[in-house]
């Protein structure tokens, strides 16, 4: 029965793979079959996370019936059956928005490369291999390349190139350093090498490693490479740009991490944390620096996403099990609240033509539940207590000060006064300053959706301790490589 | 001492490298990414390879002991429809930027600013 | 017998010969005269290393050389006189 | 014993062609000519290495199956090679590479010229 | 100038450090540990003979699913970037009657090559990537050679879709008849071509995701071929 | 010179086809027979409207003997023009007197004039550089005739007698 | 006597250096496809010389007819000739 989690890969490939057929119905009707089909794949990640958390123990999903590292497996422990839901669910709302936000020919070729998008993060996060990831980032790279295009502007299409011109690199240096690995170990499953991780030579260990991490910086938005992120995020369809900064990123830090902390138990580990606290730190510098001067509200929330996932791979970076679980709580909670923000900003770039800061004077008479959604994402953020984000910090800050890393706690503060700053600047735009222009009847689908998003906000940021748990079974799964290898079932007599 | 393959491959890929960085035109940067690709791919092979065996076809007399590894093969099988599908991709953006802007020069393709 | 050896060096040499009209140009034929023979050549050089390694599986490679590789010098030359 | 002495001949035969082939693309002064000398050659190299090798598996692989792949393989290089040779002429003349000082006559030349005023008279008259 | 010789520096830092790293992954030595697995029993387990094609299909299946993937979201990629609403070919001349009569000669010969690539991968290498290439530049050999030329649209789309779909449809076969997807039932469940490895018939699955993969492969690039090759009409959008 | 009905044509192409198929495989397995006859049919339904005008008249005996006796004639030709190129090549003063004549030729059938112009072509000395109609223009190394007549005299004639019979 | 082989094996190396060189280096961005089109013939060569026919036939058959074309078609819908200033890359802009 564990086996027909598998449906997870399959479903939104044969319906991607269907769209062709169907394509004569219309624009309305595939728009719709999109949400169906989100709709169908919420539904088998819920059966999944609740058979997952019930039981308490992984779904190792064996392809082909060759066992690990014969064959390739996905392993579906606590913290990808979460993912995997958060990127089902996140899809789904936008497959609901895309209806409305999404009018540029053709839309048959968009629902597929919408779908594949979220199959080749869903895999990302799934895998069990270090090949089959590079795979499925790829897919969902290339897919991402083509609906960050999908405008066919000339912004559009400068995102694009950039981020191919990036993501190239990228994937390079990543095959690269899988070359290094298979060469000293002889094996590609993500378990195995765990097992093998000491036996590896530590020049080559370091080169991998280091390899491997800017392979994934490019999807993880980490510094150098991220050059592509916040053209991305201002040019791509609204509806994608959530998509972006929910899961995308998310998978591509996790893809990152996992890897990484394979090799908990070697000499190579220490260099690449300190690798990833460097690279860590100078994204969230740049991010929001860059933020403050933003005139555009989308490129904005761009350089703030940034700056929040710079501020994930620094708590990846302490590595203490208690930074782990702040980190992977600020994880769930900043996809909370970028999908929240990102929604209403995209809901009020389709209203108004352009996410521009002037559209926003005066919202909060225009457009009040709109204007709320932004307001309490905005308040999120920033850190105020109460709202969800502000325990993700508080825990950050709290593993930070436990390995006496004051450094870090001042970066968190900094960060959050410079947020501050410009937060608050545009609240004060929405509800202080007059705009004109009529009240506008606002999407009863899209309004549901927001206040959802901002119940859950506001219930995290009251009531954590739900979730807390959730989120410590999740990053134990990620923290606790030993379990992690003990629970793949590696065949026998495939090892040296 | 370096095997000459292991040369060869390194070099293809410092050479891309070194076209994405320096080069202006989009269509050379992506001559260069193609470039990487190849040498990419021949480094995995090259990791693969054992000397003095045969391809991992097992008639004609090759058996389990006399051939090289299969899983490079494998995945620069995979790697090089990746190459392709990505290069075929980043041409179709190049060529709607030059429709937009009229140039592939990317110091005046400056649409975006950070 | 005088053994393969001779004819893979007279085949090198020959390779070394086309690729200098390779580099040197002038023109975008030349070099596209030059890759035609390298890879016509090539195809040879194929079916000889099949023989060398006793395989017949890799004349399958030479084959796909033989009939592909000229696609690629069409497309060039169509590209040349206008005509994509 | 007899496959293997004619295959080497042939194989040998073969390798001189490609030698003379490229020696022809380096000593000859445009673009025309090197493709007179070279593209055949190679041409006809390959047909004797490849039905040679064809020949020689006979005796030193001990299998007869190499051989009717090998004339495929020579079949579809006699089909292909001309075909991109002319293409290859034909783009070089028309993206306007001049033929060689040396040339006696160039009625191709003349004939397009001829072309191109007919075309331009009954333009002309249709105006 | 200095920002070159900045980058040439750079890559000579980047390529000493590479040496230095693949310097301890000798060349030419045995390194390995699955793929020996692989070898020895891919003919009792897979029944192919060649054991590229069988790592390929039978054991990282879902990584040829990746890749079938991969190259259907630049096909759609491309479809979409380059979608205007009228094109047209803007070829200035038709190619001589040699290149025309040749690709007519030539294109049963090819495709029927490209078949005999696709359908001998667990005997001969090859298989459904090169097959399906084979196919595609089948076609671009006509767009070349004709200015007028229109591949069959309305099968090709609907073609692709149905391989892709065709591929998922039988790992899911494998799901419900053997418990795993991309299980391959052919062989191990039916237990069908045991007594003849090594000939056409045997293998399971893989000539049928071939025969798929190729089908795919080849109205994939074929579609990227003929939106690149039509501009924008005047007036279109 | 009408067209064939449409079977004749289809099973020609089969022919061909499979014949094609029994070469690539080399063997005589009933298995590879059996896909090589199903792909042989299926490739041929694809392309059989394309790859011949005139269906199973092309295996009329006389043309097979035809064909038969013009591929050593040919190769014989070849050989011979490549060492007289070589000499060329080899000589130190390249003793060459290049330029394109045009020629006339006899055939009307496309594939003929295909063959005639890769057999020109293939010839060392020649090259087909355009075919308009019935008109040739070929690049000569050694322009012995520059008139119409001297030249197809000299480079079409030749070839022709056979590929007359052969297309015709 | 000398092995030929391994003779081969380094000049197929050096050659594909040299035309990746050339490829990267040449203004005629038709002459930098020829010359990419060059690196994948030798990538291939040297595939078959590793023992990887399979790897060999892919490249041949995408490296040296699909590829090609495509950048020809780019080429043929943008321009052809690279422009004559000297410039840095996309690196200095972050």
């Amino acid at each position: 029965m564990m086996q027909y989690a598998s449906l997870l890969i399959a479903l939104p490939l044969f319906s991607a793979f269907l769209v062709p057929l169907i394509k004569r119905a219309g624009k309305k009707v595939i728009l719709y079959y999109l949400s169906l089909v989100t709709l169908i794949q919420t539904g088998i990640a819920a059966w999944v996370f609740k058979e997952v958390y019930t039981s308490g123990k992984p779904i190792i999903v064996i392809a082909g019936g060759f066992k690990p590292p014969v064959g390739i497996n996905l392993y579906i422990g606590h913290f990808a059956a979460l993912f995997i839901l958060i990127i089902a669910v996140v899809s789904f709302f936008m497959a609901v928005f895309s209806i409305k936000a999404i009018n540029v020919d053709p839309i048959d070729k968009y629902a597929m490369l919408f779908l594949l998008l979220m199959l080749g993060a869903t895999g990302m996060i799934a895998t069990g291999d270090i090949f089959n990831l590079f795979v499925f980032m790829e897919i969902t790279a290339i897919s991402a390349y083509a609906l960050t295009g999908y405008n066919k502007t000339g912004e559009a299409s400068e995102a694009a190139m950039k981020y191919i011109v990036l993501g190239g690199i990228g994937s390079s240096f990543f095959l690269v350093g899988i070359a290094l690995l298979y060469g000293s170990l002889g094996t590609l499953n993500l378990a195995q090498i765990a097992m093998l991780a000491s036996k590896i030579n530590p020049t080559v260990a370091q080169a991998a490693l280091a390899l491997l991490v800017f392979g994934l910086a490019v999807e993880a938005e980490l510094f150098p490479l991220n050059a592509w992120a916040p053209d991305a995020y201002q040019a791509s369809p609204h509806p994608v740009t959530v998509m972006f900064s929910a899961f995308v990123v998310k998978a591509g830090i996790y893809a990152m991490i996992r890897i990484v902390y394979l090799f908990k138990d070697t000499q190579a580990f220490m260099g690449i944390l300190n690798l990833l606290l460097i690279l860590g730190t100078l994204t969230v510098i740049i991010g929001e620096l860059s933020a403050l001067r933003q005139t555009n509200v989308k490129r904005m929330l761009a350089y703030s996403s940034i700056a929040q996932v710079g501020l994930i791979a620094v708590g990846f970076g302490v590595a203490t099990p208690q930074a782990v679980d702040a980190a992977v709580f600020h994880m769930l909670n900043h996809a909370i609240v970028k999908t929240l923000m990102f929604l209403a900003v995209g809901y009020v770039a389709v209203t108004f033509g352009s996410p521009h800061m002037e559209n926003f004077k005066g919202l909060g008479k225009r457009m009040p539940l709109t204007a709320f959604a932004i307001t309490v994402g905005a308040i999120s953020i920033v850190g105020i207590p109460l709202f969800n984000i502000f325990w993700s910090k508080f825990k950050l800050l709290l593993a930070a000060l436990q390995v006496g890393k004051t450094g870090i706690v001042a970066l968190i503060l900094g960060a959050s006064l410079v947020e501050a700053v410009y937060y608050f600047r545009l609240l004060h735009l929405m509800w202080f300053e007059d705009g004109k222009g009529e009240k506008i009847e606002e999407d009863l689908a899209l309004g549901i959706i927001m206040l959802l998003l901002v119940a859950l906000i506001v219930v995290i940021g009251v009531y954590p301790d739900f979730v807390w748990g959730i989120v410590q079974k999740a990053s134990a799964d990620l923290y606790n490589v030993a379990q992690y290898v003990k629970n793949v079932p590696l065949l026998q007599g495939v090892s040296p | 001492m370096i095997s000459a393959y292991y040369f060869g491959a390194i070099s293809l890929i410092l050479i891309g490298l070194y076209a994405i960085l320096t080069k202006r035109n989009l269509l050379k940067i992506l001559v260069g990414l193609s470039i990487m690709e190849t040498g990419v791919n021949l480094l995995l092979i090259s990791v693969g390879y054992v000397s003095g065996r045969t391809a991992p076809i097992l008639t004609e007399g090759a058996t389990p002991q006399t051939t090289v590894d299969p899983i490079p093969q494998a995945l620069v099988l995979t790697a090089i429809v990746i190459g392709v599908a990505t290069t075929a991709l980043a041409l179709t953006v190049a060529i709607n930027l030059y429709e937009k802007y009229k140039t592939l020069d990317i110091e005046k393709i400056r649409g975006l600013r950070g | 017998m005088i053994g393969i050896n001779v004819y893979l060096a007279v085949i090198v040499v020959a390779t070394l010969l086309s690729m200098y009209r390779f580099f040197r140009g002038p023109t975008t034929v030349d070099r596209l005269i030059a890759v035609d023979i390298m890879t016509t050549i090539t195809t040879g050089l194929m079916v000889l290393f099949a023989l060398y390694y006793k395989r017949a599986i890799f004349l399958d490679v030479a084959l796909v050389y033989a009939v592909l590789a000229f696609l690629g010098v069409i497309a060039f030359a169509r590209y040349l006189e206008g005509g994509v | 014993m007899i496959a293997e002495i004619v295959g080497e001949f042939l194989v040998l035969f073969g390798t001189v062609f490609y030698f003379l082939s490229s020696l022809g693309l380096i000593r000859m002064p445009d673009v025309y000519n090197r493709m007179q000398t070279a593209t055949k050659s190679a041409t006809l190299g390959s047909l004797g290495v490849i039905i040679g090798v064809g020949i020689w598996a006979i005796g030193r692989v001990g299998s007869y199956a190499w051989l009717p792949k090998t004339l495929v393989i020579a079949v579809f290089l006699l089909l292909t090679n001309p075909i991109s040779a002319h293409a290859l002429i034909r783009a070089a003349y028309k993206s306007g590479i001049p033929l060689w000082e040396g040339s006696v006559v160039d009625k191709y030349g003349e004939y397009l010229k001829k072309e191109k005023e007919v075309s331009d008279e009954t333009k002309e008259g249709e105006q | 100038m200095v920002k070159r010789v900045l980058a040439i520096i750079l890559i000579l830092i980047t390529g000493y450090w590479l040496a230095n790293a693949l310097a301890q992954v000798p060349f030419g030595a045995d390194k390995m540990l699955v793929g020996k697995y692989y070898l020895e029993n891919v003919k009792e387990q897979t029944g192919a003979v060649n054991a590229v094609t069988a790592v390929v299909v039978n054991y990282r299946g879902l990584d040829t699913l990746g890749e079938v993937t991969v190259l259907f979201i630049a096909a759609t990629g491309v479809a979409a970037l380059l979608w205007r609403k009228k094109r047209e070919r803007t070829a200035k001349s038709e190619g001589s009657v040699v290149l025309q009569t040749g690709s007519k000669l030539l294109l049963p010969f090819i495709m029927l090559f490209g078949a005999y690539i696709f359908i001998h991968g667990h005997l001969t290498p090859g298989g459904g990537f090169p097959g399906g290439a084979t196919i595609a530049t089948a076609f671009l050999m006509l767009y070349l050679a004709f200015r007028e030329y229109e591949i069959p649209h309305n099968v090709f789309e609907p073609l692709e879709g149905l391989a892709g779909m065709g591929y998922v449809a039988v790992g899911l076969i494998g799901l419900i008849i053997g418990g795993y997807f991309l299980f391959d039932w052919i062989w191990q469940t039916w237990q069908l071509g045991h007594a003849n490895i090594g000939r056409l018939f045997s293998a399971g699955f893989i000539p049928i995701i071939y025969t798929l993969i190729g089908l795919k492969v080849g109205t994939e690039l074929t579609g990227i071929v003929d939106n690149m090759v039509k501009e924008p009409k005047e007036g279109g959008q | 010179m009408e067209e064939a009905s449409r079977i004749s044509r289809y099973l020609y192409t089969v022919i061909v086809l499979f014949v094609i198929w029994l070469f690539l495989t080399s063997s005589l397995d009933p298995q590879e027979l059996i896909i090589g006859a199903l792909f042989s049919l299926i490739v041929a339904a694809l392309t059989y409207e394309v790859f011949t005008e005139k269906g199973l008249a092309n295996l009329h005996p006389k043309r097979i003997a035809y064909a038969a006796a013009y591929v050593p004639y040919f190769l014989w030709a070849m050989i011979m023009a490549n060492l007289d190129v070589a000499y060329r090549v080899l000589h130190p003063k390249r003793p060459i007197n290049p330029g394109i004549v045009e020629c006339k030729t006899v055939l009307k059938n496309n594939v003929g004039k295909l063959t005639l112009a890769n057999s020109i072509t293939l010839t060392p000395g020649t090259i087909t550089l355009d075919v308009k109609g019935d008109r040739y223009f070929i690049h000569w190394i050694d322009v012995k005739d520059a008139t119409v007549e001297g030249a197809s005299e000299n480079i079409t004639k030749p070839f022709e007698k056979f590929l007359k019979v052969i297309f015709e | 006597m000398i092995d030929c082989v391994q003779c081969i094996e380094y000049l197929i190396v050096i050659l594909m250096i040299v035309s990746a060189i050339f490829a990267v280096e040449w203004r005629d961005l038709l002459a930098a496809v020829v010359g990419m089109a060059a690196v994948s013939l030798f990538a291939s060569i040297a595939f078959f010389l590793l023992q990887a026919p399979d790897v060999a036939m892919v490249e041949a058959a995408i490296g040296a007819a699909m590829s090609a074309a495509v950048f020809i078609f780019a080429i043929k819908r943008t321009e052809r000739y690279e422009s004559e200033e000297e410039g840095t890359g996309w690196w200095v802009r972050w």
